[in-house]
């Protein structure tokens, strides 16, 4: 195999599970048409009884989603738009994520919430633009943000496989992400995190797209710092046993994060760090800010925006500071 | 925008015949079942009560009734916390629409669900241990009675949140069309749930996709203290209809107009004729929800209670018995029986280990981190 | 269920009456506002347009036409970042309602809302600097084509999210009444919207309060790709109905037509008789959004898309002028210089300060903590 | 003034704001029987056009009262369930938040959204007992959550003049609370801490009822170690500079905060205390476990909610450790 997109490589994820097995099947608006990448080409392939144009009912058919799992369907749910989340926020941290408990575990809800690009799309303005995924890290529902293009094939195939709900976030800003792939592609565990580069100085978790800004800030200051790029991959359940390993090591912590600063997976980390690793240094975050809105002038939504250079300040900063 | 019911081929169906895609054997009596296990109470399958004459009708809204005066009952003595909602006043739509329904056939349920779930074919045991918080409960303990569910028997589970089974319903319904399964799913919801936008745009779901669903719309004048006749603007049927859904005006108090408009509307949804909407006028003779109790609430007349409470569907239910009065009586007292068996088995289980709280929080059995850490 | 247009008594509304409960004086002109100021825009109040003669219509529906062309051009010239949603063919519908409205009536829009902020009286040369994400932009840059708005012109805003924009009218609707203005409100909203639950919600919601709400449908065939003959089950009309709104089928590529059903609506709504609902018939001749350039969609036949081109509502109300060729041409002219002067002031503006990105996030003026610590 | 009820705080509140001022409103179900508490006797007062019932359209409501705010309106929206904040999360997080940013500063949205009784209701199982403020400073909406009656009545007030939407939880658990009221009520603005018990030891941070619990705990263990009590009051904006006051002082912190433990508002505490301030033992949060859903069974219910038994064993370990 040679240059696979991480676009392709959902598109891809998505086809084998179709292929695999009868149950997976797909909801969304305008799959078919497929323009968001994810979907493209899959209704020709398996008919328009497995990938369902839906109309914009995104509630009812987010729970009708829940329905069919219930009756032996693995359904993946497409959303165009990462706040498109919001308006189901009921369906899915109410109904979907507390069936099994609440039925004393009589009933599971094997469906996949995915959106294809989200984040900052870069002039799509305030109501386009939310990186939501700290909100379900808190209700509980899995959560995964995948980075590189065999990482999204991996975990979206383990997402679908799954017997939970799973939301599985594409950022905007890796889609075009491109990676020489000469292995086979396979599932990639939920829960389990991958070092990208290991470091001795300072660990920095990024999430999704931010892993390769990391990746960039790791090799230009290599000379000064020696960065461990720390992918958490899945947000929930955060693989902790392998963040404590990394900062056994490094004992210095910074978390590059796109979502807003308060209650986001920064402070998460940053907390669980602080509990229960000895760190040498105050740990550092860089996040949106509180309660941001991306504004739509391109200027103003990328300031907003978490960004090589904060990075390179933080990393600088915690590898100076002394406990 | 109603048509009346008779412009329909009248549709007899039998609740009998098992549905073979669906079917699942029974063979466990529940009603023999250890109340101490904590085996999962749905590895022992029901056996199912047959709704298929007026007696087994009758039997079963008696059922209910007992039920829920007994629920109350354990409310006001604390042995059931949390309240209720009781469904008194309104059986005969749980048991009218199940009638209606074969064993593979599935239902969603409301915040007030008992009827239904009874009416599917939990026992009653199963129901009273669930509202007491027992680990022999339906649900283990861990759902109580918003929450009642039973997968087995198709029941997709009550819910708290207004409105929110019916999609749920449409998701079954659209698996089973997809199955070319002859099953049908019937979602019961309030008057108030008409006011919501998911049951809403579920109605236009159902409709292009002409699935296999029952709404069942149990309008019983009021949610809470709202009266429907202020809070829905156009009407239940005009609404339904307006989406392209056949809908149906049925007396929510009489069991058997219940359960025919059902038939029809079950077999008219099996044959790939698409939705059925069914308003079923009733009344709830209780207060909203156990907690009414304590207050003092002026939004329904006496006269207006009395009034339907006249029509109490136990009693139209009784005039159908054969020799009635004799017939009447043995019933009563073998369900009185069996409330004793389920009061008996429901306070006598254990509650659930405090240990256990996070248990099946996730089927792929991911335990959480602990709130606090030792 | 629908009503003919005629069954009601012909209303005219002249738009020149300003309501005094909201009119707000005209004093700054916009067209000669400084391209670098950084002065709040919506502080230079605008010179409404006013749409009451065909010559004025015919003007407004010109300029819109121009000014999609013109953000189309400066969208694969990279000037307009995130692209647009064109509103070509559409014009007829926001011209037409938009003469039926009052200066100090009010609106919602949606993401494909360009055509009605113009028609509701913000100058172009402001919403193109918006576009173009300018300080000098109706939004100061920060709203962008799907967030345009101008609270002063009775523009709450345009929207991103379908279907969102109606309940906050019904909320404006709801405030009118309450202060006994004669206001009516008109949100405009796409055949898509139609299966949004919260929009059905609010039909209930306007009908039982007897809101003055012109619920504008444009029902343009399809929701990006999807046709509404496949997703809208019964009709939009009939639903309305059914939650007791009075609902009117309109041509919406006749600015006539629109007109005259909006003003009988909105006479209808101001004079307490309630809601109405308008399902104007028209048709987007761009694709769904600029980004659709980009693949090769074949959702709308080529005849299909010509056979509505050719009703192309430019052409329909050019030929109500009075004299037509000699009017024409004079009133292209005027809005060629005006899209000119347009682009100039636009291109011409400051872009924000990347400092000021938080600004106006919380109206009690709160500083949030930034992302990064320095 | 006497013996003041939590409950009645909040329906004082509401009273006065709606005799000082023609622009209040209040929209819920059922407010005009006043079940909850907050609107008891209210409609009778000032009438169905202001105190106003509502049908079962959450989404609908919500968003009407942004059209009502824009026009000058100042409405409180009542909820009956916490969980019904997830139906209307689009609503808040996505129109009335953003609408000033978006509009460039043209529009405010003063709307108030009241849950009467947060969290666990004890027995109302899975949908019914959620404790969501955390996703809301997530969001960046402003967040409170008073403990004591005097500043149920001092937030709600505050809230409702408050030009920003604000959320306004009001805990199940407080609602019984009474107070010796023995000065008048009045306003207590938004974003400013209560320090209820000064200490020199550690600072526990408590959210809502939790206040309570804390100051239990902190007379218990008066003798051992010297607890100082801080209630944020409100999680969003967050009294930064007094928690670094009190933190300055005893450099330990434990949290103790109803909601899930992941991204919760104690994680953000704990990360920012551990950013900005140098602790000299480990920061604990005690929280409900990651991704709970309450079982319906009491104990059950019990036991995934903080308790005093978890904050004493926390205020000892984080009292014994060293930096
Ligand atoms: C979406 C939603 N809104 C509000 C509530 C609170 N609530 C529970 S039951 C109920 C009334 C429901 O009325 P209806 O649907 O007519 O059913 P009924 O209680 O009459 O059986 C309300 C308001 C809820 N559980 N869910
Ligand atoms: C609730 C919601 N769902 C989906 C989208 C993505 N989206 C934007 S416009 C659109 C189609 C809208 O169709 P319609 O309402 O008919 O308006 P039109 O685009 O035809 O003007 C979709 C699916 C959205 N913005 N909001
Ligand atoms: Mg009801
Ligand atoms: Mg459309």
């Amino acid at each position: 195999m040679s240059l696979l997109s991480y676009a392709k490589a959902l598109n891809r994820a998505l086809a084998d599970a179709l292929e695999a097995d009868p149950a997976v099947c797909v909801f969304g608006e305008d799959v078919g048409a497929g323009m968001a990448g994810l979907t493209f080409g899959l209704q020709d392939r398996f008919g328009r009884d497995r990938v369902v144009d839906l109309p914009l009912s995104e509630q009812a058919f987010t729970s009708l989603a829940l329905g069919a799992a219930l009756c032996g369907r693995r359904p993946v749910v497409e959303f165009q738009i990462p706040s498109l989340l919001f308006l189901v926020f009921e369906q899915i941290a109410n109904q979907a994520h507390k069936i099994s408990l609440m039925t004393g575990g009589q009933a599971a809800a094997p469906i996949t919430y995915v959106v294809p690009g989200s984040g900052s799309r870069e002039g799509w303005a305030g109501q386009h633009s939310d990186h939501p995924y700290s909100l379900f890290a808190h209700v509980g529902v899995k959560t995964v943000v995948p980075a590189t293009p065999t990482d999204a094939y991996g975990l979206l195939a383990s997402a679908i496989r799954d017997p939970d709900p799973v939301v599985f976030f594409a950022p905007s800003a890796a889609m075009s992400v491109r990676e020489d792939v000469t292995r086979e592609l396979e599932a990639v565990p939920l829960g389990a995190a991958r070092v990208h580069r290991e470091g001795t100085d300072v660990t920095v978790v990024a999430v999704g797209h931010l892993v390769h800004t990391a990746l960039a800030v790791a090799a230009e200051l290599a000379e000064e710092v020696s960065i461990e790029v720390f992918d958490p991959r899945t947000l929930y359940p955060f693989d902790w046993p392998a963040l404590s390993l990394s900062l056994a090591k490094t004992r210095r912590l910074v978390v590059i994060d796109d979502s807003n600063r308060s209650c986001g997976i920064g402070a998460e980390v940053v907390a669980s760090a602080a509990q229960e690793s000895r760190l040498i240094a105050p740990p550092r975050r860089i996040t949106r800010p509180d309660g941001a809105v991306l504004p739509f002038a391109l200027a103003l939504d990328r300031a907003l925006q978490p960004n090589a250079e904060q990075l390179r300040q933080a990393v600088r900063a915690v590898a100076k500071e002394h406990g | 925008m109603t048509r009346a019911l008779d412009d329909r081929a009248p549709q007899t169906v039998d609740p009998q015949t098992v549905d073979p895609q669906t079917a699942d054997p029974q063979t466990v009596d529940p009603q023999t079942a250890d109340p101490q296990s904590t085996d999962p109470p749905s590895a022992g399958a029901r056996s199912v009560e047959p709704l298929d004459t007026p007696a087994a009708r009758y039997r079963m809204i008696r059922l209910i009734r007992g039920f829920e005066e007994l629920a109350l009952e354990l409310v006001r003595s604390g042995h059931i916390v949390g309240g209720t909602h009781p469904y008194i006043g309104q059986e005969a739509v749980a048991v009218g629409v199940c009638a209606a329904l074969r064993p593979g056939d599935q239902i969603t349920s409301t915040h007030r669900g008992h009827g239904h779930v009874l009416a599917k074919g939990v026992p009653p045991r199963l129901l009273l241990a669930e509202l007491a918080g027992r680990v022999t409960g339906s649900n283990r303990g861990r759902g109580g009675s918003m929450h009642a569910a039973d997968l087995r028997l198709g029941i997709l589970g009550a819910n708290g949140i207004v409105g929110a089974g019916v999609p749920i319903a449409a998701g079954a319904a659209w698996a089973a069309k997809q199955a070319r399964a002859d099953r049908v799913v019937a979602a019961f919801f309030g008057d108030g749930a008409l006011n919501q936008g998911v049951l809403l745009e579920t109605l236009n779901l159902a409709a292009i996709w002409k699935l296999p669903l029952l709404f069942v719309c149990e309008n019983n004048g009021y949610a809470t203290t709202l009266p429907a006749a202020a809070a829905v603007a156009g009407s239940a049927v005009a609404r339904a209809c307006g989406f392209g859904v056949a809908a149906f005006e049925v007396d929510g108090m009489d069991v058997e107009a219940v359960r025919g408009a059902a038939s029809a509307a079950a077999g008219r949804a099996r044959a790939g004729r698409g939705p059925v909407f069914l308003e079923c006028r009733t009344y709830r003779f209780e207060g909203h929800h156990t907690v009414e109790r304590r207050f003092r609430l002026a939004y329904r007349t006496a006269e207006e209670i009395a009034a339907w409470r006249a029509r109490d569907p136990l009693e139209s239910a009784a005039a159908a018995l054969a020799d009635a009065e004799a017939e009447r009586a043995a019933i009563d007292a073998q369900v009185a029986a069996q409330l004793d068996d389920a009061r008996e088995f429901a306070l006598g289980s254990a509650t659930p280990d405090p240990s256990g709280a996070c248990d099946f929080l996730y089927a792929s059995g991911l335990r959480p981190r602990a709130g606090a850490l030792p």
